[in-house]
């Protein structure tokens, strides 16, 4: 009896063990199939030189030709489209497909990337491109004129497809778009084009290959998987299970001649998060070479020998990449109210959140909430003008020659009428620092006498709240570091505020100023590289956010980046004899130099 | 016995029935519309957003009276389809969940086997004697009280960082391809064996315990005290008394079936080990309704299995029931 | 034997119980904890009081969290809404238990039928998998809505327990006369039925207490738990989060799940005491 | 004498003290004899067989002797005792109904018993399948589980079984209480039959049901409160007993033949004392209308007369004719 009972038992265990074996690779059956033509004809390129047998993918692969990545995907890969802005697999834009330029926030520059030079206007509403000679797509077939011209048609709104894709803004002012010859292509513009936003989907539109993509429907274009989609980059897809995607090198990438770089990894397994938890163990373990992750501990980790370094070798250690605000609904009292608003910016302890909720690793917002690549635009007499910083007695202050007064003795200021003020701060639950910046949010205007608590709805309420302008006081920080700063000011003054769809950014307090409308307009028609115009303009729209406080910029959350040195060296960091890229694999940043800090890698002399 | 099938037929019925009238639920009350959280997702802007919107609509039948929607939810189970996954779009939730469930079999079939048949055996072993009772046992009480996953955590310290013994992340080498071959196989179990140890630990515990407080009535039951009259040996006494404390901790483990698949979840989320339990939780906070309304089925319906296979062998075990005298009893 | 006589011989035999001692010992020194803890802790729970990441020390007896928290003051008031959670969750669990349980003995024919049926499906239904939708469907969660939750899920247990005793005690002579003589049945049930199992009921509400805390200590570490306040779940959630125990913050990782371990552990050895106590047959052992 | 008790004193121990369950117990039984042993609920009856047979804690030997068949029986020793077991003293348990492993089919569970025994089943099978005709049992319930069998069937199952071996001694403890009046007749008619056909040497017959040894038992003894009263054969314990107790309980017998129920002896009043602590002298002492000084004194349990023993200090004839 016991004997035929642990025999059962054996193979039941055995057979689940096989169970779980057989599964990932039933997965990756049809993986092996599709790389199968790259293999193929990496042969016929390799056997002009070396009479090799084809290399098969090997089962283990080596460390030191490996780089391990994390921090984008939270989930199974499962969308390889790169017009899935918020959930194609890592590296899809950058490393498999392509933008025609790149753009480098640390330099302000755009670097001609499918485009062979920088962007060259004609004339005031025609921006020609030309494409490097050479492109190829992974199938061999040249990338050409054709191929731009299918892309940014897709999501014209009279088109073929209609596909409303990210980049349908650009037919506000667009008229057409023409093939010049196989390598040119024209942008007309209507008059006084969007110069600004016109540059911002340069640099973003991933170029597809019309051959594959004009077979698609149109809600495959826009929500299929793509799953075995032919690039133009320097990667290609190899496989990918539950919790990995493998990115392989594409050998045959036109950089490489162009650029005299190969990317040092020969793969790039991204792995995908647990938990920060688990990303900071792996990191621990050397498991990981780049961890985008927020890991908390990150002090303990540079100085600890660790062998881990980040951007910055001291506070803040990370780059800012966005500036979380606290976002105010003006539609209701007293929030509509500008002293009160104000009061608030003066009550907030900002360094504290910092220190305390961040243990120093990321900045206080400069009072503009411009990030730091744009410190060039800040109006250093406006900030100093009408800047604030915490001051406690001041805000106290405001909010009494304001007309708010204790009332009944709560120790807390009621309404001018006399009605009571009872604020809540919400961010989602277990985002856990948001959630310590609130409490000290909180207690920094209770201290002041706001009678303001925190509140940690989950996300989907959390977020329903600001989409449907239901929320009071939240904090946000979804504008991203970009090529302009237009793209800030569009999501503070998001307009139209009536109606704020799903699909549109900012605004969520409905701050009504036609003036500062018209600005953020005006900022877009000024020409890229025009900073006097850009200064002009922002300095106005810099006195509207430091005089009305329609958001609370409070501090630059990080781009979060540990990188070890052990296999992988050469990264970007502060340093004057290194690299100036952003050590960043997440989605919309290895086309911000991330991609150039892979062809800076090199492994690690020990190796 | 066909009254006791058919009992257990008619509520594991009703048990699906109402377990996918909740599922149903799940995405139509939650606040928010899916749709939109699907095109919010995709990034899409100005015209695209209507069009897609209305699409969306017809694709998951949400613009179809409620009664409809029920029946045709009805309908698309029977076909396997669950759905498109909102966080994993545009992954359909089925192939989602499928490539997650061989990790979760693996993980809780041999966690739940051994952990019973270990624990059963230990309590038996620890309710021989008074002083192994007193000296075995309160490590079970201890045990059954500990939550799974800060022992999670805590072996994955241990083991994975602090002595670096297994892998803490995966499910198998991030180093690997995978294929039937030995190194693999290793792999997959060491990044199986801490998730399955911390199950296991606790598990154990819990039927420890269940099995000495059961022996102990067994013993004192009054065919123990026959057999022990007619001088049968200890051995023999034990090992009825063993036997037939089994068949109520195989109640147990069906009742606690649920308990234990919970478990694995956050198990699962300590060791990003890529199960459901996993995907529930990343569900949850992307608000991905119809993946966690796909999971929660999968859950049932395994649990309902799981559930109909003991309830087969406890009928094949326990002649009481199939002299058809207990019929209810269950 | 009277009934008196057999009180004190149940007392009698309950401080002989070592098991029943030292469950109930570490039970009571974590309620004690609970009511005397907050007014020895120096720190308001969430404050932000001492350096961050602090080892424990006379100032901060339990360290401190990367916020510079006290974790003894988090420690201390997370127990009570710990134990808030094993009495409503574990005591609903029980009432509502009791009440299908009495109702489906006592009555039985269709009634137990249906409610048999009701009990074996809510049985099946995988009860976490349930509390985490429930869970994402409230905006706002308090201890005392998980408590809820948790009471409303886990009945089944104790209903089939209470159910089958029932069954047997409503044979009894006791209960013939009661009924004979015209008590409505749920004074029999209250008078004569209850009293008779009321050890057992005993019982099967600390075990619902003890399962409450755990489900919870889940719920929490999943990050279901309260969205306000904070319970020993939700300080590992944050330990967790904040990777307390990768960066060597053991004292804020180990305190909350060794208080679970502790209460929960400590009531089940005090539940086998109990059986011990109650059941004669056992005290041999 | 195929048993000899010798001052047999067994005592329960519990946490608050010894309760003092059989004292000073003598007596003897011949081959072949079937004595009943009757007396109240808690008298000392189920001790006494149990002594006899599996002595275990929180049961302890304080004094006292057993022989069988000529040879000292090892009550105290359990592991040397479990010789003597079913093979020479078995017992036919007051649980008889439950005395089966309900998950075991009958056969299976002989053969595992004897098997653990030592004795090879399969040259017993015959005979046993002999004796089950002989109860009226088919032999195809040995490929059944106990719950298929009725309370009637479970009861003569076990008297099969217990008596298997051929036991010098067998015990059977309220064999009848738990059936209907036909099935108990046949039981104990069983009972005597199997006296005849020697598959039993002597039988103790534990009961509170003098009914039913008036028709099997060739001598009764009576105990009372952990004491033997009365020991004599079945037609003097009936119509000329000694003992004041025999006597007021025999009265209180409705009708001899007609079946007694398990009830507190009315006729007398107070309660059994609490062995726990028992008045010393005579248990009796307190509710016995003979009660004199003496009786603070333990009586001793002495023949009067051949075969008739009785433990009373008053003058038994006496009291007889009163």
């Amino acid at each position: 009896m016991r004997k035929s009972t642990f025999l059962i038992l054996s193979f039941l265990i055995v057979m689940s063990m096989v169970l779980a074996a057989c599964a990932p690779a039933a997965v990756a059956t049809p993986i092996t199939i599709t790389s199968a033509p790259q293999v193929v004809k990496e042969t016929q390129v390799v056997t002009q030189v070396v009479p090799a047998t084809p290399a098969p993918v090997p089962l283990t692969y080596a460390r030191n030709e490996t780089l391990y990545t994390s921090g984008t995907q939270w989930g199974p890969p499962s969308s390889w489209n790169p017009f899935n802005g918020g959930g194609y697999a890592m590296g899809t834009i950058g490393l498999v497909y392509e933008t025609l330029y790149i753009y480098d926030p640390l330099a302000d520059k755009f670097i001609p990337w499918l485009a062979a030079q920088d962007m060259k206007w004609v004339d005031p509403t025609t921006l020609e491109i030309k494409l490097r000679d050479g492109i190829t797509w992974t199938d061999g077939t040249p990338l050409t004129a054709d191929d731009v011209l299918f892309t940014y048609k897709l999501a014209d709104p009279n088109g073929d497809f209609k596909a409303g894709l990210n980049f349908a803004g650009l037919y506000n002012f667009l008229s057409s778009i023409d093939k010049v010859d196989n390598l040119t292509v024209d942008f007309k513009f209507k008059a006084n084009p969007a110069y600004q936003e016109v540059g911002f989907y340069l640099w973003q539109t991933p170029i597809v290959q019309a051959a594959s993509w004009s077979k698609l429907d149109v809600k495959d274009i826009t929500g299929g998987a793509n799953e075995n989609g032919i690039g133009s980059g320097p990667y290609l897809f190899e496989s990918h299970d539950q919790d990995r995607q493998v990115l392989v090198r594409n050998d045959n990438w036109w950089g490489i001649k162009a650029f005299g770089k190969t990317p040092g990894p020969k793969r790039i397994v991204d792995i995908v998060n647990g938990s920060n938890n688990v990303a900071l163990g792996l990191v621990l373990q050397g498991g990981l070479d780049l961890s985008n992750n927020f890991l908390p501990g990150v002090a303990t980790l540079v100085k600890g020998g660790y062998g881990v370094q980040t951007y910055y070798p001291e506070a803040p250690y990370m780059l800012s990449a966005n500036v979380a605000a606290l976002i105010i609904n003006e539609q209701i009292k007293p929030l509509d109210d500008v002293n009160f608003r104000k009061a608030m910016a003066y009550a907030i302890n900002t360094d504290d959140i910092v220190q305390t909720a961040y243990t120093g690793i990321v900045k206080a917002a400069d009072p503009t909430g411009l990030l730091p690549i744009w410190d060039k635009y800040v109006d250093q007499d406006m900030v100093a003008k009408y800047g604030w910083s915490y001051d406690p007695a001041k805000a106290k202050q405001i909010l009494a020659d304001a007309g708010y007064k204790d009332v009944n003795n709560d120790k807390f200021v009621e309404n001018k009428d006399g009605s009571p003020i009872a604020l809540e701060v919400t961010c989602p639950s277990g985002w856990t620092d948001w959630m310590a910046s609130i409490q000290i949010i909180s207690k920094n205007a209770q201290a002041v006498g706001i009678n303001m608590t925190p509140a940690y709805p989950d996300y989907g309420p959390w977020r329903d709240a600001q989409l449907k302008g239901t929320f009071q006081l939240s904090i946000q920080n979804e504008s991203q570091m970009s090529s302009t700063p237009w793209s800030y000011y569009k999501w503070v003054f998001q307009n139209p505020i009536a109606n704020i769809a799903t699909a549109q950014y900012g605004n969520y307090g409905r701050y009504d100023n036609p003036k500062a409308f018209d600005l953020v307009n005006q900022l877009n028609q000024v020409k890229v590289g025009d900073d006097a115009a850009i200064k002009a303009i922002t300095s106005q729209l810099q006195e509207i956010t430091l005089t009305e406080y329609p958001t609370i910029p409070l501090w630059y959350n990080g781009l979060w980046s540990q990188v070890s040195n052990a296999v992988w060296t050469n990264w970007p960091s502060s340093a004057d004899s290194a690299n100036h890229y952003l050590p960043a694999s997440w989605r919309g940043y290895w086309n911000m130099t991330g991609i150039e800090m892979l062809l800076d890698l090199k492994p690690a002399a020990a190796q | 016995m066909a009254k006791y099938f058919r009992r257990k037929l008619l509520i594991y019925l009703l048990t699906f029935i109402i377990a996918v009238t909740v599922d149903w639920c799940i995405p139509r009350f939650m606040p928010g519309n899916p749709v939109d959280l699907i095109i919010s997702r995709a990034g899409l802007k100005g015209s695209a957003v209507s069009q897609m919107y209305t699409f969306y609509m017809q694709a998951f039948g949400l613009d179809q009276p409620i009664w409809k929607q029920y029946l045709n939810f009805w309908i698309a189970i029977f076909h396997g389809d669950l759905g498109t996954s909102i966080f994993l779009f545009p992954s359909p939730v089925t192939k989602v969940i499928l490539g997650a469930v061989p990790y979760d079999l693996a993980l809780l079939i041999p966690a739940i086997l051994t952990s019973w048949f270990a624990g059963n055996n230990f309590g038996a072993f620890a309710a021989r004697s008074k002083r192994l009772d007193n000296t075995l046992l309160p490590l079970g009480y201890i045990l059954t009280g500990t939550p799974y996953m800060w022992l999670g955590i805590v072996l994955a310290w241990a083991f994975g960082i602090a002595w670096r013994i297994f892998p803490i992340a995966g499910g198998y080498s991030f180093a690997m391809r995978p294929a039937l071959t030995l190194p693999f196989i290793w792999s997959l179990f060491q990044h199986w064996f801490l998730p399955f140890a911390s199950l296991f630990i606790v598990q154990f515990g819990g039927w420890a315990i269940g099995m000495r407080n059961l022996i102990i009535y067994e013993l004192e039951a009054d065919y123990s005290h026959y057999l022990a009259a007619l001088g049968a040996p200890k051995r023999l006494v034990r090992k009825y008394a063993f036997q037939n404390a089994m068949l109520p901790q195989l109640t147990g483990l069906a009742l606690q079936l649920g308990v234990i698949v919970a478990g694995a979840l956050a198990t699962e989320v300590v060791f990003s080990y890529p199960g459901i339990g996993y995907l529930i939780l990343q569900a949850i906070h992307n608000e991905d309704y119809f993946l966690l309304q796909g999971c929660f089925l999968f859950v049932v319906i395994g649990v309902l299995l799981a559930n109909f296979i003991i309830d087969i062998t406890y009928v094949i075990v326990d002649p009481r029931t199939r002299a058809g005298m207990q019929g209810g009893a269950s | 034997m009277t009934k008196g006589k057999k009180r004190n011989e149940l007392l009698y035999f309950a401080f002989r119980n070592t098991k029943l001692k030292i469950g109930l010992g570490v039970v009571l020194f974590f309620i004690v904890l609970t009511f005397v803890g907050p007014l020895i802790a120096k720190y308001n729970p969430t404050d932000s009081v001492g350096p961050a990441g602090a080892p424990p020390s006379a100032q901060f007896w339990f360290g401190t969290t990367t916020f510079g928290e006290d974790v003894f003051s988090q420690f201390v008031h997370g127990l009570s809404s710990t134990f808030l959670v094993g009495i409503v969750g574990g005591g609903l669990g029980t009432i509502l238990g009791m009440t299908i349980g009495f109702a489906a003995g006592y009555r039985g024919g269709n009634l137990d039928e249906v409610l048999n049926v009701l009990t074996n499906v809510v049985l099946t239904i995988p009860v976490l998998a349930l509390l985490v939708v429930i869970s994402a469907y409230v905006k706002v969660r308090g201890v005392m809505i998980e408590s809820l939750f948790i009471g409303v899920t886990t009945w089944p247990w104790a209903a089939r327990a209470i159910r089958a005793q029932t069954f047997s005690l409503k044979t009894r002579d006791f209960v013939d006369l009661a009924r004979l003589s015209g008590e409505s049945p749920v004074k029999i049930i209250f008078t004569e039925i209850a009293p008779n199992m009321a050890s057992y009921l005993f019982m099967t509400f600390i075990l619902m207490f003890g399962s409450a805390i755990l489900t919870a200590a889940t719920l929490d570490f999943l990050g279901l738990g309260p969205t306000q306040g904070i319970s020993l779940g939700t300080m590992m959630n944050l330990a967790v989060l904040w990777s307390a125990l990768m960066l060597g913050m053991w004292w804020w990782f180990i305190p909350p799940g060794i208080g679970i371990t502790a209460i929960v552990g400590g009531l089940y050895i005090m539940n086998v005491g109990l059986d011990e106590i109650f059941n004669p047959k056992l005290r041999e052992m | 004498m195929s048993l000899n008790i010798k001052n047999l004193t067994v005592y329960y121990q519990t946490l608050k003290g010894d309760v003092q369950a059989l004292e000073h117990a003598n007596l003897s039984i011949a081959d072949g004899e079937i004595m009943g042993l009757a007396g109240e609920s808690g008298c000392g009856k189920t001790t006494l067989s149990n002594s006899l047979i599996l002595l275990k804690p929180p049961m302890k030997l304080i004094s006292g002797t057993v022989e069988l068949d000529g040879k000292p029986l090892p009550i105290t020793d359990m592991a040397r005792m479990d010789e003597y077991r079913f093979k020479k003293v078995s017992i036919i348990p007051q649980y008889a109904m439950n005395a089966m492993n309900p998950t075991r089919k009958i056969g299976k569970m002989i053969e595992e018993l004897l098997h653990s025994r030592r004795v090879d089943y399969s040259t017993l099978r015959t005979e046993l399948t002999r004796r089950l005709e002989l109860v009226k049992l088919s032999p195809d319930i040995l490929d059944m589980y106990p719950i298929e069998l009725s309370g009637g069937m479970k009861q003569r199952m076990v008297m099969v079984l217990s008596t298997l071996l051929n036991p010098s001694l067998l015990l059977a403890d309220e064999v009848t209480s738990a059936l209907d009046v036909s099935s108990q007749k046949s039981v104990s008619e069983m009972l005597v039959e199997f006296r005849k056909r020697e598959f039993v040497k002597s039988v103790v017959v534990i009961t509170h049901d003098i009914s039913i040894l008036y028709q099997i038992a060739d001598s009764i003894m009576i105990m009372y409160a952990g004491q033997l009263a009365e020991k004599a054969s079945t037609e003097t314990i009936i119509h000329r007993p000694l003992h004041p107790y025999t006597h007021l309980l025999i009265s209180s017998l409705p009708k001899v033949g007609v079946r007694y129920a398990e009830k507190r002896l009315e006729g007398i009043p107070g309660n059994p004392p609490l062995l726990l602590n028992p008045p010393i002298g005579c248990r009796f002492r307190e509710r016995c209308p003979m009660a004199f000084d003496k009786c603070v004194e333990e009586p001793p349990f002495e023949e009067i007369e051949e075969g008739h023993f009785v433990a009373c200090w008053k003058e038994p004839k006496s009291y007889a004719q009163a």
